[in-house]
């Protein structure tokens, strides 16, 4: 891998590795969630081996998720911690959306926006865990009443949509703030970008606020 | 029974009592629905439990197991009392008129003639006054006091609403409501059926029970009528055919007795087997019994006899006991009186009562041959199966065969049912590996002995070699030719005798018994099967359903004996002209020539009303008998005795508690238990899911009802902290049983004498073999004495114990 | 005509599912009318009119058996059911009549002859010649001994009361007629059925 | 006119379809079960398990007549029993076959994800296809009757048929020509209905004054229908639901969220769409660059010494 001798780590490989397994669990999470949500979409139940594979394997793959996101809690929880500069940067969002970062607040390493697919996603995942068990018809089916297990599912299905929407900004954003998508497979950000997207964070790098190795070290 | 199942959609009033027909005869209860449904019938059921039959009924009333002739003594009372009886059917058909020798009496319980020593009764006064020709002396105003209906009156007058309540524990209220319903069928066009089972007849007075409903429905005009008669509903599906062919000690086929030691020659025999007539102009079948006889030992040993040797009558086994029956038998097993026994298709260690005896007995055998399409446990009874069978194999000597037999699939032949239908059945596969049919195993037997004594001699082997086996393939013979021989055939032509013309030619087979001859020129081996197959076919294999008016005769269904007659005693479905007692539902009339109807007449099909010649054809004075003559062990009247096991004492004479005839073994006397350390009544029975001890062996109905437990009324059950579910203990003198209980509603409490008296019910149906869960048997607890007439075990009522317990270890 | 209540749900489309994706305008339709019903599995069985061998109402019922009774096929029984036809139980079945094919193939069903000898604590398999020549001989050896043929009095009586036989109230009256015929032939005595239990 | 014994199917689980209508298919099979008339005998139980190839485990005795304990995957049928004292003191031994009540409205097919799992037949029948079902439990939640059971063997929900299979060739369900009492009772719907109506008549006549038909109209009526003779209170039948409806929280789940979550998706979706069309992406300039630079020089420059 080559990377410019001005490369900032942005993730570790840690992190990107549990970012991933968390990502292709929530992807498949989506896919065989989705083809027992919703009729149309039951066509994706193909892609795990048909519908009693994915009724199977998605509470499997459920638990995997939970304990992958907690990884990434453990890791991130702190710099997701809410701060005043956030509440200013909420405000400011309509030049967010606009590219005009000139206009916005200079943001830490993380900003409003991605402390609350954080946190939606921290709150969610065991959401869906919880009430997933209850559904869990294999092991869990005689453990509750029906009509608990009725509430479970709604709130699972309801819970599944939100994250998914969560998701679906996440992974937009990613998209939209160029090489952020290589922030997280390689791990590394340009100083401009820095300073483009997250000021404050790279002001910080740079009054040796953050561990060093953090600054032109192999990420 | 004396009518059809169907012939229950009839009936106005349904009781039920001594039976619990919803779950031992479901598809035969659906008759009773509908008789509820098409007729408005009123469904009356009198059970120590709540059963699946009172689930539906109209009416229910509980009673305490083994006090019914007190109830329906007390019914017979109220119908006397209130003058609810159907009058010119009690005088026309019942020997109500008669009267009754001077020396017959009743007191303190005893009737006149009884010998303490013996348990037994001298019965000569037990008889009518007769007029110098030898007929019975009646008197139609029932002004004399010795009428049998002045003495009945006199006899049940004790069996007030309270002394019915005091004995039976029955409420006065619901006694007296069941009352009204049954004397709603005196009236000429109302019928009553009885339905009952064992619930009657397993008690030490079980013959009397079903009497005195029969004596109700006599009152009442409600035998030989549309919906009406004693319905035994019967148990296996070929009782009635075992019962028809005599396998029973002192049986033969067609209701013709063994000869016993008394009768030295067959015309000693016949003597006590004439018919004399009470009435004038009486008939009976029985007028016929040494022509039944004669073609009976012509079927069995053909030319061998003979007029010379009186038809072989010294062949024939006489008795030197009234009965050999099974509790004898085991009696006789534990005394070492007896080497072998042969269980075909019975599992005796499950179905006889003090199982302990019965394994003991099994155990002093030198051999026991089980013939069963089942592993029963009487095969393996030698076998320790924990506490369930605890026995000691090494120490017990007995050769066991275990015959492996073809079931009903697996077989061509015929079942006789309840109502005397005689059907016919095919089979439908091979039996399983190397099971045989029991007429292959029976042949096999037979062979071999014969074989035995042909080559070594031995023993009288007369009979033996001389029994006619004529058979194309006489290793395994043909079910239709066992048939024809039962039906009987002319073995030379037979003359009409008014004409002399040839009527039968030789070796065609009969049309029906009155064909048969007592000079040996016909052979039958069953005289009343007599017309099952003829000429014209295998008559049990119609399957025409026609049912005129819907009446529930299908008379051209299979066949029905005596004579295809599906209601016996029909004649007395008319009034003494010929006229229909119920215009809607006759059975059969006069027509001024002859009587017509869709039954076959019960009765001489062209003798006038006017011959005066009574209904009951069976009977010496034609009539139905309230009074029984010298024919029941106990007493002409039936009698309250309590149960042999019994919480109370008898309230109507506590000198004579029980059944002063009964026959009871010293041993047997000696494991009774007393009140004082068995204080509750227990009865015993089936349910709706399982058949005896096969169904156990059916992995359905083994799903159904999986365990075994026992039923306890809520009271007790809060009395001794038994949870519903729980384990208990249940013990009497003869054994324990430990399984779960049934704490239910079903079961109250009754006030019996003043003090509360607990009912325990003991389903009969778990054993150690077979895959429902393992059980120790009802019969563990259940004494072994038998009703005095038939010696049918006493299964319905006994006193126990019961305890709370712990679940055994697994 | 009036709208039937089956097209008022059609139209109304109460189905909450179908109304759901009737607002997406799409859904897999193509394969619903694939076969679903279990194949009908008495479709070319032998039909085989039986009597039930548990109590005496005696309902007719119909055997229905695998094998058209070709030579080369060994008829099994696959399911019985009530025989419409017959006046009393006109196609009903109570639980044990409904299961009899359970009690027909029960796992318990004997199939070889066994012998259990004396002191035994295991029963052998054995032939059936093994089986019937014994007890034969057993038979023979007993009557010999204890056979009774005049009593005290001197009264012929010809009988025999050491051995006893307990007869099958489920067999046939043609298997009935037969025992009694070996039985009494023999002056056999002790002999009963279940007409008491 | 009739077609009682119609495969045609008029629902089908997670599916949208036109049902067939060249065929008429004016009436509809039921099945009348009379308590009245029931002696819990379990024939049908029996004869229900015989046709359908069904033999659960052998249980326990647990206190009560009901066996097996409770319905399941090879139980489609099964006999409660309750005791209930009336008014008067008198038992009454109120006897019910449970199973399922084939609604006209199923439950179990709304909630049902897998296409074709769950099928209604043109003559009123639900069933369930097994090779389709994935074994997700939603018809378990879906059914107002507590009646599917999924096997723990193959992971399939199942429930009564209506013997479908028998039906299809003309003949009656086995439990219905098993039952010794005529309490159950087959035919059209609009048969049955007028039978139930002499049943009921007949059962005043005797004392039942609430005596009356079950038919919940909540889930369209159902293809099995009781008659009860304490029809005011379904409940004293092991607990028949009074008014059986399917579950508003099921409603809300196989309702309103799917096309919310759909709209809510899609929004998201779309939102993005548009605005990477619009707006475009936001990238580093190279006066970012220099700037970004600039600082991490200055920091470095700093603490160098």
């Amino acid at each position: 891998m080559t990377r410019p001798a001005n490369a900032i780590t942005r993730y570790t490989v840690v992190n990107r590795v549990n970012h991933w397994i968390t990502a292709i669990c929530f992807v498949l999470l989506t896919l065989s969630g989705l083809s027992m949500f919703h009729p149309i979409l039951f066509f994706l139940s193909d892609l795990f081996g048909g519908g009693q594979w994915t009724r199977a394997v998605h509470p499997w793959i459920g638990i995997m998720l939970l304990v992958s996101y907690s990884g990434l809690i453990i890791q991130f929880w702190r710099e997701n911690l809410v701060h005043k500069d956030d509440i200013a940067w909420m405000k400011s969002i309509g030049y967010v959306v606009t590219n005009d970062e000139e206009h916005v607040p200079e943001v830490g390493r993380n900003n409003a926006g991605q402390k609350m697919v954080f946190w939606s996603m921290t709150l969610l995942i065991p959401v869906l865990f919880f009430s997933g068990l209850v559904i869990w018809e294999v092991y869990f089916g005689a453990a509750t009443s029906i009509p608990v297990q009725r509430v479970a599912v709604l709130i699972h299905s309801m819970a599944a949509i939100a994250a998914i929407i969560v998701w679906v900004v996440h992974v937009y954003a990613a998209i939209w703030i160029r090489n952020s998508v290589r922030a997280m497979t390689q791990g590394y950000v340009t100083p401009g970008w820095a300073w483009r997207h997250h000021r404050k964070w790279l002001r910080e790098l740079a009054a040796g606020q953050h561990d060093k190795r953090t600054i032109r070290k192999h990420p | 029974m004396t009518n059809t199942w169907q012939d229950i959609k009839n009936a106005n009033v349904v009781i039920v009592m001594g039976g619990n027909a919803a779950e031992a005869h479901p598809c035969g209860f659906k008759w009773v629905i509908e008789a509820k449904i098409e007729n408005g019938a009123k469904l009356v059921v009198v059970d120590p439990r709540f059963t699946r039959t009172a689930s539906v009924a109209d009416y229910y009333a509980p009673i305490r197991p083994g006090t019914d002739i007190a109830f329906l003594s007390g019914v017979i009372r109220y119908l006397l009392e209130k003058d609810a009886i159907q009058h010119e059917y009690v005088r026309a058909y019942t020997n109500a008129s008669l009267i009754v020798k001077d020396g017959f009496a009743f007191e303190d319980g005893l009737f006149s003639g009884y010998n303490e020593e013996t348990h037994s009764y001298d019965k000569s006064s037990w008889d009518y006054q007769l007029d110098e020709q030898g007929f019975a002396i009646s008197d139609d105003t029932w002004q004399n006091p010795r009428c049998v209906i002045n003495l009945l009156k006199q006899h049940v007058a004790r069996y007030t609403p309270e002394m019915v309540s005091r004995i039976c524990g029955t409420p006065q209220d619901k006694f007296l409501h069941i009352c009204g319903l049954i004397a709603s069928t005196a009236a000429p066009d109302k019928a009553m059926t009885s339905l009952f089972a064992l619930g009657w007849t397993q008690h030490s007075v079980g013959a009397q029970n079903i009497r005195t409903m029969a004596m109700v429905q006599l009152l009442l005009g409600n035998i030989g009528v549309a919906g009406g008669g004693m319905n035994a509903l019967r148990g296996h599906s070929n009782i009635q055919g075992l019962t028809d062919i005599g396998l029973l000690s002192n049986q033969m086929p067609g209701y013709l007795n063994l000869p016993t030691d008394k009768e030295t020659s067959f015309d000693e025999y016949m003597k006590t087997k004439l018919f004399k007539p009470l009435r004038p102009g009486q008939t009976s079948y029985w007028q016929n019994y040494r022509k039944f006889v004669v073609s009976l030992q012509k079927a069995l040993y053909g030319d061998a006899a003979t007029q010379e040797n009186n038809w072989a009558y010294d062949w024939l086994p006489k008795l030197d006991v009234p009965l050999y029956d099974i509790i004898r038998a085991f009696e006789m097993m534990n005394n070492g009186q007896m080497t072998g026994y042969i269980c075909q298709g019975f599992n005796p260690l499950q179905a006889f009562p003090d199982r302990g005896k019965i394994r003991r007995g099994l155990s002093k055998l030198k051999f026991l041959v089980t013939m069963d399409p089942l592993d029963t446990e009487t095969s393996r009874f030698w076998q320790d199966f924990g506490p369930q069978n605890p026995a000691k194999s090494a120490e017990i000597q007995t050769e066991v065969f275990q015959l492996p037999t073809t079931c009903f699939a697996e077989e061509n032949g015929s079942l006789v049912n309840s109502a005397r239908w005689l059907q016919w059945h095919w089979k439908a596969a091979e039996g399983p590996g190397q099971a045989m049919s029991d007429i292959w195993i029976m042949s096999g037997i037979f062979h071999r002995m014969r074989e035995l004594y042909r080559k070594e001699g031995g023993a009288f082997p007369d009979p033996l070699l001389n029994l006619t086996w004529k058979y194309t393939d006489p290793v395994s013979p043909d079910p239709e030719e066992l048939a024809k021989e039962m039906n009987g055939r002319a073995l030379a032509d037979l003359t009409d005798p008014a004409t002399g013309a040839v009527a039968t030619k030789a070796g065609t087979l009969l049309d029906g018994f009155a064909q048969l001859r007592d000079d040996g020129t016909t052979a039958s081996g069953c005289w009343i099967f007599s017309g099952c197959f003829t000429e014209k076919g295998n008559q049990m294999a119609r399957r025409d359903a026609t049912d005129p008016r819907e009446q529930g005769i299908a008379p051209n269904w299979a066949w029905a004996w005596p004579a295809n007659r599906r209601i016996l005693y029909n004649r007395a479905s008319a009034d003494p002209d010929g006229k229909p007692w119920n215009p809607a539902k006759p059975v059969i009339s006069w027509n001024g020539s002859r009587w017509v109807g869709i039954d076959v007449p019960d009765y001489g099909p062209t003798v006038k009303p006017s011959d005066g010649v009574g209904p009951f054809i069976m009977n010496a004075e034609g009539m139905g008998r309230l009074f029984a003559r010298d024919l029941m062990a106990e007493g002409p009247f039936p009698e309250h005795y309590e149960p042999l096991e019994s919480p109370v004492e008898n309230v109507l004479h506590p000198k004579v508690k029980s059944n002063p005839a009964a026959r009871v073994f010293a041993d047997d006397r000696a494991a009774f238990g007393s009140p004082k350390n068995f204080p509750y009544v227990a009865t015993t029975y089936r349910l709706t899911e399982h058949f005896h001890y096969w169904t156990k062996h059916a992995l359905i109905n083994a799903i159904l009802q999986p365990e075994e437990f026992i039923e306890i009324g809520e009271v007790l059950a809060k009395e001794k902290g038994i949870e519903q579910g729980g384990w208990v203990k249940v013990s009497s003198k003869r054994g324990e049983v430990v399984c779960k209980a049934y704490v239910t509603k079903r079961i109250k409490p009754l006030t019996v004498d003043g003090r509360p008296t607990h009912v325990i019910g003991v389903p009969i149906h778990w054993g150690f073999t077979g895959q429902a869960r393992k059980g120790y048997g009802a019969n563990t607890l259940t004494p072994s004495v038998g009703d005095a007439n038939t010696q049918t075990p006493e299964f319905k009522a006994f006193l126990v114990n019961v305890e709370k317990t712990k679940a055994p270890a697994a | 005509m009036a709208l039937t209540r089956r097209e008022f749900i059609k139209f109304t489309g109460l189905g909450l599912a179908a109304s759901s994706l009737g607002m997406l305008g799409f859904g897999a339709s193509g394969e619903a009318q694939a076969a679903a019903v279990r194949p009908f599995k008495l479709a070319h069985a032998t039909e085989t009119r039986n009597t039930c061998t548990y109590c005496s109402v005696a309902c007719g019922i119909l055997i229905y058996s695998m094998g058209d009774r070709a030579k080369n096929a060994l008829s099994n029984i696959i399911h019985i059911e009530g025989d419409p036809d017959h006046p009393v139980n006109r196609g009903t079945l109570c639980p044990k009549g409904s299961a009899l094919l359970d009690i027909v193939h029960a796992p318990t069903r004997l199939k070889a002859p066994r012998y259990r000898e004396p002191g035994g604590t295991e029963f052998k398999e054995v032939s059936w010649d093994f089986a019937l020549d014994r007890i034969a001989r057993l038979m023979k050896d007993d009557r010999d001994k204890h056979f009774i043929a005049t009593n005290a009095a001197g009264t012929t009586v010809n009988r025999w009361t050491s051995t006893g036989m307990l007869a099958a109230s489920a067999a046939s009256s043609e298997t009935a007629y037969l025992t009694w015929k070996v039985t009494r032939s023999l002056g056999m005595v002790v002999f009963d059925n279940q007409a008491r239990v | 006119m009739s077609d009682l014994q119609s495969q045609d199917y008029v629902r089908r689980s997670a599916s949208t379809m036109t049902p067939p209508a060249a065929r008429s298919h004016e009436d509809q099979v039921a099945k009348l079960i009379d308590v009245s008339r029931c002696i819990g005998c379990k024939a049908c139980q029996s004869a229900c398990m015989e046709w359908n190839n069904l033999r659960p485990e052998i249980g326990y005795f647990e206190g009560s007549y009901e066996n097996p304990a409770d319905l399941g995957p090879s139980v489609w049928t099964l006999m409660k029993f309750a005791e209930y004292e009336n008014e008067q003191g008198n038992l009454e031994w109120l006897i019910r076959k449970d199973g399922c009540m084939h609604c006209e409205d199923p439950g179990c097919l709304k909630a049902c994800p897998a296409p074709g799992a769950i099928v209604q037949y043109a003559n009123g029948i639900v069933d369930f296809i097994s090779d389709k079902c994935i074994g997700c439990g939603y018809c378990v939640k879906g059914c107002p009757f507590d009646i599917p059971r999924i096997s723990k063997q193959d992971h399939k929900s199942y429930k009564c048929t209506l013997c479908s299979d028998r039906v299809a060739v003309g003949l009656e369900p086995a439990c219905v020509k098993a039952c010794p009492t005529g309490a159950i009772m087959f035919g059209s719907k609009t048969d049955m209905k007028d039978w139930a109506g002499e049943r009921i008549e007949e059962l005043k006549s005797r004392g039942f004054d609430k005596a009356g038909l079950y038919d919940p109209p909540e889930v369209g009526g159902t293809h099995v229908m009781y008659v009860l003779h304490h029809a005011d209170k379904p409940s004293l039948y092991s607990g028949l639901p009074d008014k059986p409806r399917i579950s508003p929280v099921v409603g809300a789940w196989k309702g309103i969220i799917k096309p919310l979550a759909v709209i809510g998706i899609a929004f998201a979706a779309l939102a993005g769409f548009f605005h990477a069309i619009t707006i475009g992406p936001n990238e580093v300039t190279d006066e970012d660059e220099v700037e970004g630079e600039r600082v991490l020089h200055e920091a470095e420059s700093e603490k160098s010494p």
